[in-house]
């Protein structure tokens, strides 16, 4: 078979980053950094994500047609939530005076 | 009703064949052959269109007169609601997919059967769970939100059985899910040896860009209307003024599903048609490439648009501009389809059958229909056609006039091909016209009514303005032929399933694999595995050396 | 473009023709378009018929060339259409400056106009012709829409919150007003008459029927029923800020961000007070949901208004070529502590 | 075609070539029905951005009732069933049996984990009375908290509920499935040559994990 596979030691390294990752957004949301707190619990969420797509679930070593997969979700949830959010920011631009 | 046909030295019904390898309820019922469950599909979403129908022929008979009189303010709410419902979650957006597509697409791609055929066959059985239980709530007193269940009348205020509703069409979204997962999977990983992206027909193409607003949509309508739901009975929610919300999200998340749903109805018809064009004259389509990126086009910039339902919902008119925009760059792939097809026909050899004279009205009409898009889309103009019978007439003319004419084309084309047997050519034809012309005569009226102010939704409308009741006696009127027009296929497919001519493998002389098995096709599609050499619309083959126990273009199953 | 045209609605205020010229123009466009397309297809269809059974045409390559002009043509057209299309859209729902201010509720199903010198009505809107007229709309349920075909205007009334139209009607009248937005089982039965009237006309409208409050006056009556007067004291001394000169103004929020006091910040102060908590006050203010019906949020904001010494965006300004329409003089507003 | 049945394995479907086709299409099934998982999601996180920029006070006031330790246990938990999932992939990859089962039972056990704290957390959240419904803004004065921001709480603790639900309803979905892969691979159904059940149930088990590695901080760690 043509599949990849990935070795213990990677999955467990894998976890240990997981781990860490957790213990840091917990501590970087006991600092208050402003609106940046939610940027880095975010840009952690995000990256956390990403190393279970790519190792636990073979993302890297899959096909390209995976990937692009795996992309246009998180792109889709992009749109949904971008286009939404372009309707709520900018209700209140018309009060300005003109 | 001429007959040429060039390749029938062969008996032309094979012996065994998919319909009559096995028999019984069993047999059918527990099928995973996507031929068998897309004639399943075809019974359940026949049923759902003429329930749809008649809903339409008596509210329609009820606009007759300015008045309510016919029926109660309250059964007219119902009936359009369960029309729209009716006919766009359960007649709609399944049926050239689940029909067409679940019957051709392997066979397009040379495939023996879709990925998953359990999956396919649970998708069916989904389906027809979620019509009970909408059924259920029909009978138990039905629903009354409109279509599109704006809360917090459909949360908050509406007495009847929303949630009911509510999980039906949660439920029979899934069959569409997996409908579209199906195809993605098939057409991904079945195609045929040699059968490459560009040779597929583009039929397969508009699949697969239906399939992907299928999967990336439905969820979404999915998670609104169980919000709705949850809403509902626990009194409290997310779309609650009460608790800070905002009943525009709920607009945001139904339309982020149901404009690209629009889609879903269309692109498969688009997909017929261009089958259509391009068989019907034997002209190789002109402009394959752009025709296939289109549909993708469409799929992807669908999902972009969705805001231009709610101009004048107080969506900030920024946001406005860009739906807006973005929603005139959704009409030109459509745009690039029409030219196209045009083109095609230059120089052809046009049939006047009944499956070109449906491809004709379907060009004709979605053109109407989507020009008067344009005409929404605008910004300015919108606040005045908003929630008008212009909106109205402009989603009849893509969605009856375009959607269904090119369903009723692709039946009739295929037609042989499913049941073995040919329909009366004459009878076909004739109907052709008497839905076109039933057709306008139902929805071009509501174009001048919808202008001139008439709101949709409308139970009785005022008495001093007398050109609105003409203008609606005549839409009545033209519903009342469409009505007829639509049941005279109903009785000749019917009765041409016994009586009907033998149908030849391939009596069109059309190209594309699903020819070139016999009529009806056996169980497993081919008796050879084809493999395929040639480009698709290829109407003059070159000889190609041909290996043993493959299929070449013309070949008939020994 | 003041013509009346079958199969349109009259045109009676300042946008009806620039709708009706973008509609016209379309009309043509896509008329000829279609007509085009049509005429092409019924052309090829005959000339290009089958004449043999067996007969294969001469398939045809695609010309890139012919392909980009069919993209790009319809590109430019649309963009075209999209900037009219956009531009007057910012004309329709751009609130004017100066108008004269009437409030608006829905609510199942019927529409109920306030106007500024306490006259009220139901299913009905007077108003003068050539002055611009600024709608408060809100609901008391569902989402309703305000849509009066003559004037081309329509815009929905949402739950939670206010929106707002406006208008200048063109020719004395009565109008067709519609609810655009479904609404239950009386959706269709929700519709009313807008009387455009002379401004003379107008005046003795205003002035007759029984003389009733001002809405400010009663939106002050209100303000002492529900005892807001007890934290809120023109000299500062209460527990909530005084909200004299509150209107129009800029609140500091405790967040730091800073806000304008318009309409829908009131109605949001009183229903939510916790939403916008104004800077260096403790967020003691009880909520009012539920207690107060949007009729009356409206009277108290008439009222709250009428505390501001008013730029010309106001109803007395606004009142200017009808000096009898706004008898709600802020200056009589006693201290709202006893 | 007829000469591929002969040697085929017995877990070949008739449609398909070769195991190594069936394999791609089951996997790639898989990540497509994850897509629509991520819309279906997707609608509820659109609507959690939404009023969270708009009653950002009453979210974070909400946010804090939210008991940390258990739900960053519950990260710890989730993140270890996906470490021990991905090695029963890997068992049955490598053909190792004995890993195989044990490393889904351990998922399963840590699926339950899960779930059993999930319930305490809410148990006590419904003691408080701090669920939705028309109670709660009484229960969230009563509880000492700001009473200005109960409405806004309310809201939050709403999309907790339904997050927070959905996401424990796919867990209960997801110990179903290794459930019924324990059954069947219980003497040595899977092998390195097919072993795609085991993969597919392995994407969506971390698909789920993934999920809660958005909540949790969306819902616990806001400030
Ligand atoms: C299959 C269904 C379908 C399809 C394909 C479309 C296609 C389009 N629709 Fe339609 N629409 C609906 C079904 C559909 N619609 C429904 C059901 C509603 C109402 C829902 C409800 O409220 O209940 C609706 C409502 C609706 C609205 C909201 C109206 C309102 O409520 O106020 C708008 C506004 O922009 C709109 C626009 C468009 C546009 C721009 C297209 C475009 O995609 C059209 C593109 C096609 C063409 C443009 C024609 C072909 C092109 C040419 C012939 C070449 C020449 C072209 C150019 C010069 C550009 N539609
Ligand atoms: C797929 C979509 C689809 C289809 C095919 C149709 C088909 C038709 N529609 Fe539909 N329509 C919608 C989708 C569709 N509609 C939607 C989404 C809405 C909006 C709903 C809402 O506002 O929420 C709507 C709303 C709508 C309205 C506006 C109602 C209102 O706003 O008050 C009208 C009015 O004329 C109408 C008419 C018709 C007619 C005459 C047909 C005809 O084409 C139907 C022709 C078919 C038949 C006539 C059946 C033939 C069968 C028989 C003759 C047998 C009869 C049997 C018995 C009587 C027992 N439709
Ligand atoms: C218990 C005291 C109290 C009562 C009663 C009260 N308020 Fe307030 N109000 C406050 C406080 C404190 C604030 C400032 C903090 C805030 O923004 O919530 C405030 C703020 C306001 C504001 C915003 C003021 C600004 O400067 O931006 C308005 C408007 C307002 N209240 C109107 C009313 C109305 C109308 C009523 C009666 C229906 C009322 N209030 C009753 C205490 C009260
Ligand atoms: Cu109010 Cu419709
Ligand atoms: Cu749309």
């Amino acid at each position: 078979m043509s599949e990849h596979i990935v070795s213990v030691k990677s999955y467990v390294a894998v976890f240990a980053a997981l781990m860490v990752l957790t213990v840091v957004t917990v501590l970087a949301s006991r600092v208050n950094l402003g609106p940046l707190n939610t940027v880095v619990a975010l840009a952690i969420a995000v990256f956390k994500a990403t190393l279970v797509i790519l190792y636990f679930m073979h993302v890297r070593y899959s096909t390209r047609l995976t990937q692009v997969t795996v992309v246009a979700g998180f792109l889709w949830l992009v749109i949904m939530i971008g286009l939404t959010f372009s309707d709520y920011l900018t209700r209140k631009w018309l009060e300005l005076p003109q | 009703m001429k007959q040429a046909m060039n390749s029938g030295a062969l008996p032309a019904t094979p012996r065994v064949h998919y319909l009559n390898n096995d028999y019984g309820w069993k047999s059918w019922l527990l099928t995973l052959d996507h031929k068998r469950i897309g004639i399943l599909y075809l019974i359940s979403v026949t049923l759902f269109f003429f329930l749809g129908g008649a809903y339409a022929v008596l509210f329609r008979l009820e606009l007759m007169t300015p008045q309510g009189d016919l029926v109660s303010a309250e059964t007219y709410n119902k009936m359009f609601t369960l029309h729209g419902v009716v006919m766009v979650f359960f007649f709609l957006i399944p049926v050239v997919p689940a029909v067409l597509g679940n019957f051709l697409i392997p066979l397009m791609i040379g495939a023996k059967d879709v990925a998953f055929p359990k999956l396919n066959l649970a998708s069916w059985y989904i389906f027809n769970l979620g019509a009970l239980v909408t059924l259920y709530a029909i009978v138990t007193g039905g629903v009354d939100t409109g279509w599109t269940f704006y809360t917090p009348y459909s949360t908050t205020y509406s007495n009847t059985n929303v949630v009911v509703t509510g999980v039906g069409i949660f439920i029979t979204g899934f069959s569409s899910i997996l409908t579209g997962l199906n195809f993605i999977v098939t057409i991904h990983t079945l195609r045929a040896p040699g059968m490459t992206w560009f040779r597929l027909p583009l039929f397969v193409w508009a699949h697969y860009a239906t399939s992907l607003i299928q999967i990336l949509g439905t969820p979404v309508v999915a998670i609104a209307i169980l919000l709705v739901a949850l809403e509902r009975l626990l009194r409290i929610g997310i779309f609650d003024p009460a608790l800070g919300g905002d009943p525009v999200l709920f607009q945001h998340l139904f339309w982020f599903y149901s404009h690209p749903a629009v889609y879903i109805m269309v692109l498969p018809s688009m997909g017929v048609i261009s089958e259509l064009v391009a068989n019907m004259t034997r002209k190789s389509i002109y402009g394959y490439k752009f025709i296939a990126f289109s549909s993708i086009a469409i799929a992807v910039f669908g999902f972009l648009v969705w805001g231009h339902h709610l101009y004048t919902s107080s969506q900030s008119i920024y946001a406005g501009m860009i739906f807006s925009i973005l929603s005139y760059a959704v009409a030109i792939p459509s745009a690039i389809k029409v030219f196209n097809w045009t083109a095609t026909l230059y120089k052809g050899s046009m049939s006047y059958d009944t499956p070109m004279l449906y491809a004709f009205g379907f060009i004709g009409l979605f053109t109407i229909g989507g020009l008067t898009g344009l005409f929404l889309a605008a910004l300015g103009l919108d606040v005045h056609l908003h929630d008008t019978y212009f909106v109205v007439a402009h989603f009849h003319y893509i969605m009856v006039g375009g959607v269904v004419m090119g369903y009723l084309g692709g039946l009739h084309f295929w037609w042989p091909k499913i049941s073995g047997r040919m329909y009366p050519e004459g009878w076909g034809r004739f109907s052709a016209l008497v839905i076109f012309v039933g057709f306008n005569l139902t929805f071009f009226p509501q174009f001048l009514l919808g202008y001139m102010g008439m709101p949709r939704r409308y139970y009785a409308y005022p008495v001093e303005e007398p050109i609105w009741q003409v203008l609606h006696v005549m839409s009545t009127a033209g519903a009342s032929i469409l009505g007829v027009g639509y049941l005279i296929p109903m009785i000749y497919f019917v009765w041409s399933m016994r009586y009907g001519p033998v149908a030849k493998p391939n009596p069109w002389q059309a190209t594309g694999l699903e020819w070139q098995t016999s009529s009806p096709p056996p169980t497993e599609n081919f008796e050879y595995s084809p493999v395929v050499t040639w480009d698709a619309y290829n109407f003059r083959p070159k000889e190609e050396p041909i290996s043993a126990g493959t299929l070449k273009p013309g070949d008939q199953p020994a | 473009m003041q013509v009346r045209l079958p199969f349109m609605p009259e045109q009676a205020s300042t946008f009806a023709g620039e709708v009706d010229a973008l509609y016209l123009f379309l009309v043509v466009l896509t008329g000829s378009i279609a007509l085009a397309i049509a005429i092409l297809e019924v052309i090829y269809a005959i000339k290009y018929r089958r004449r043999s059974p067996d007969e294969v045409p001469a398939p045809i390559k695609s010309s890139l060339k012919l392909e980009l002009t069919w993209t790009i043509t319809p590109l430019l057209i649309v963009l075209f259409i999209f900037t009219w299309g956009a531009s007057l859209y910012f004309k329709l729902y751009r609130a004017p400056e100066e108008a004269l201010e009437l409030y608006l509720t829905g609510k199942q199903w019927m529409w109920r106009v306030q106007h500024p010198n306490g006259q009220r009505e139901i299913n009905e809107l007077h108003i003068p012709i050539g002055r611009r007229v600024k709608l408060t709309m809100a609901t008391e349920d569902v989402i309703h829409s305000f849509y009066v075909p003559a004037f081309r205007i329509k815009m929905d009334v949402v739950p939670g919150r206010y929106t707002t139209t406006w208008f200048e009607a063109t020719k004395p009248g009565r109008y067709r007003l519609f609810c655009a937005e479904y609404c239950g089982t009386s959706h269709s039965g929700m519709i009313g008459w807008v009387v455009a009237m002379e401004p003379n006309e107008y005046q003795t409208w205003l002035s007759g029927g029984s003389p009733t409050e001002s809405l400010a006056a009663r939106g002050e009556r209100l303000f002492q029923a529900k005892a807001c007067n007890s934290c809120h004291r023109s000299d500062g001394t209460g527990r909530g800020p005084a909200l004299e000169g509150l209107f129009g103004s800029t609140v500091k929020l405790q967040t730091g961000a800073m806000v304008k006091a318009d309409e829908a910040y009131l109605r949001e102060s009183i229903l939510n007070p916790s939403a916008k908590m104004v800077a260096g006050f403790p967020a003691n203010m009880p909520t009012f949901q539920g207690l107060l019906s949007e009729e009356e949020v409206l009277q108290l904001v008439a009222y709250i208004k009428s505390l501001s010494p008013r730029p010309a965006t106001n109803i007395q300004a606004a009142g200017g070529a009808a000096s009898a329409a706004s008898p709600a003089v802020p200056a009589k507003s006693k201290s709202s502590g006893e | 075609m007829s000469d591929r049945h002969a040697d085929a394995h017995w877990a070949l479907a008739h449609h398909f070539e070769n195991l190594e086709q069936q394999r791609e299409a089951s996997t790639l099934g898989m990540w497509i029905f994850l897509l629509t998982e991520i819309m279906f999601f997707g609608g509820l996180f659109t609507a959690y951005s939404i009023y969270r920029t708009f009653h950002t006070e009453g979210f974070i006031a909400a946010s804090h009732t939210l008991d940390l330790v258990l739900g960053g246990t519950n990260t710890v938990v989730l993140i270890a069933s996906s470490l021990t999932m991905a090695l029963a992939v890997y068992g049955a990859q490598t053909g190792k049996q004995k890993m195989l089962m044990l490393c889904l039972a351990l998922t399963i056990l840590l699926g339950l984990t899960f779930l059993v704290i999930k319930y305490f957390e809410y148990s006590h959240k419904f003691h408080l009375g701090l669920i939705p419904g028309s109670g709660f803004e009484q229960n969230w004065i009563k509880a000492g908290h700001n009473p200005a921001l109960a409405r806004d709480a309310h809201m939050f603790i709403w999309i907790y509920f339904a997050l927070t639900g959905l996401h424990a309803l796919h867990m209960v979905i997801g110990v179903g499935i290794m459930s019924v892969l324990m059954y069947l691979a219980r003497d040595g159904r899977y092998t390195p040559h097919y072993h795609a059940p085991v993969e597919v149930s392995g994407l969506y088990w971390h698909f789920v994990d993934i999920v809660w590695i958005f909540l949790f901080p969306l819902l616990y760690l806001i400030r």
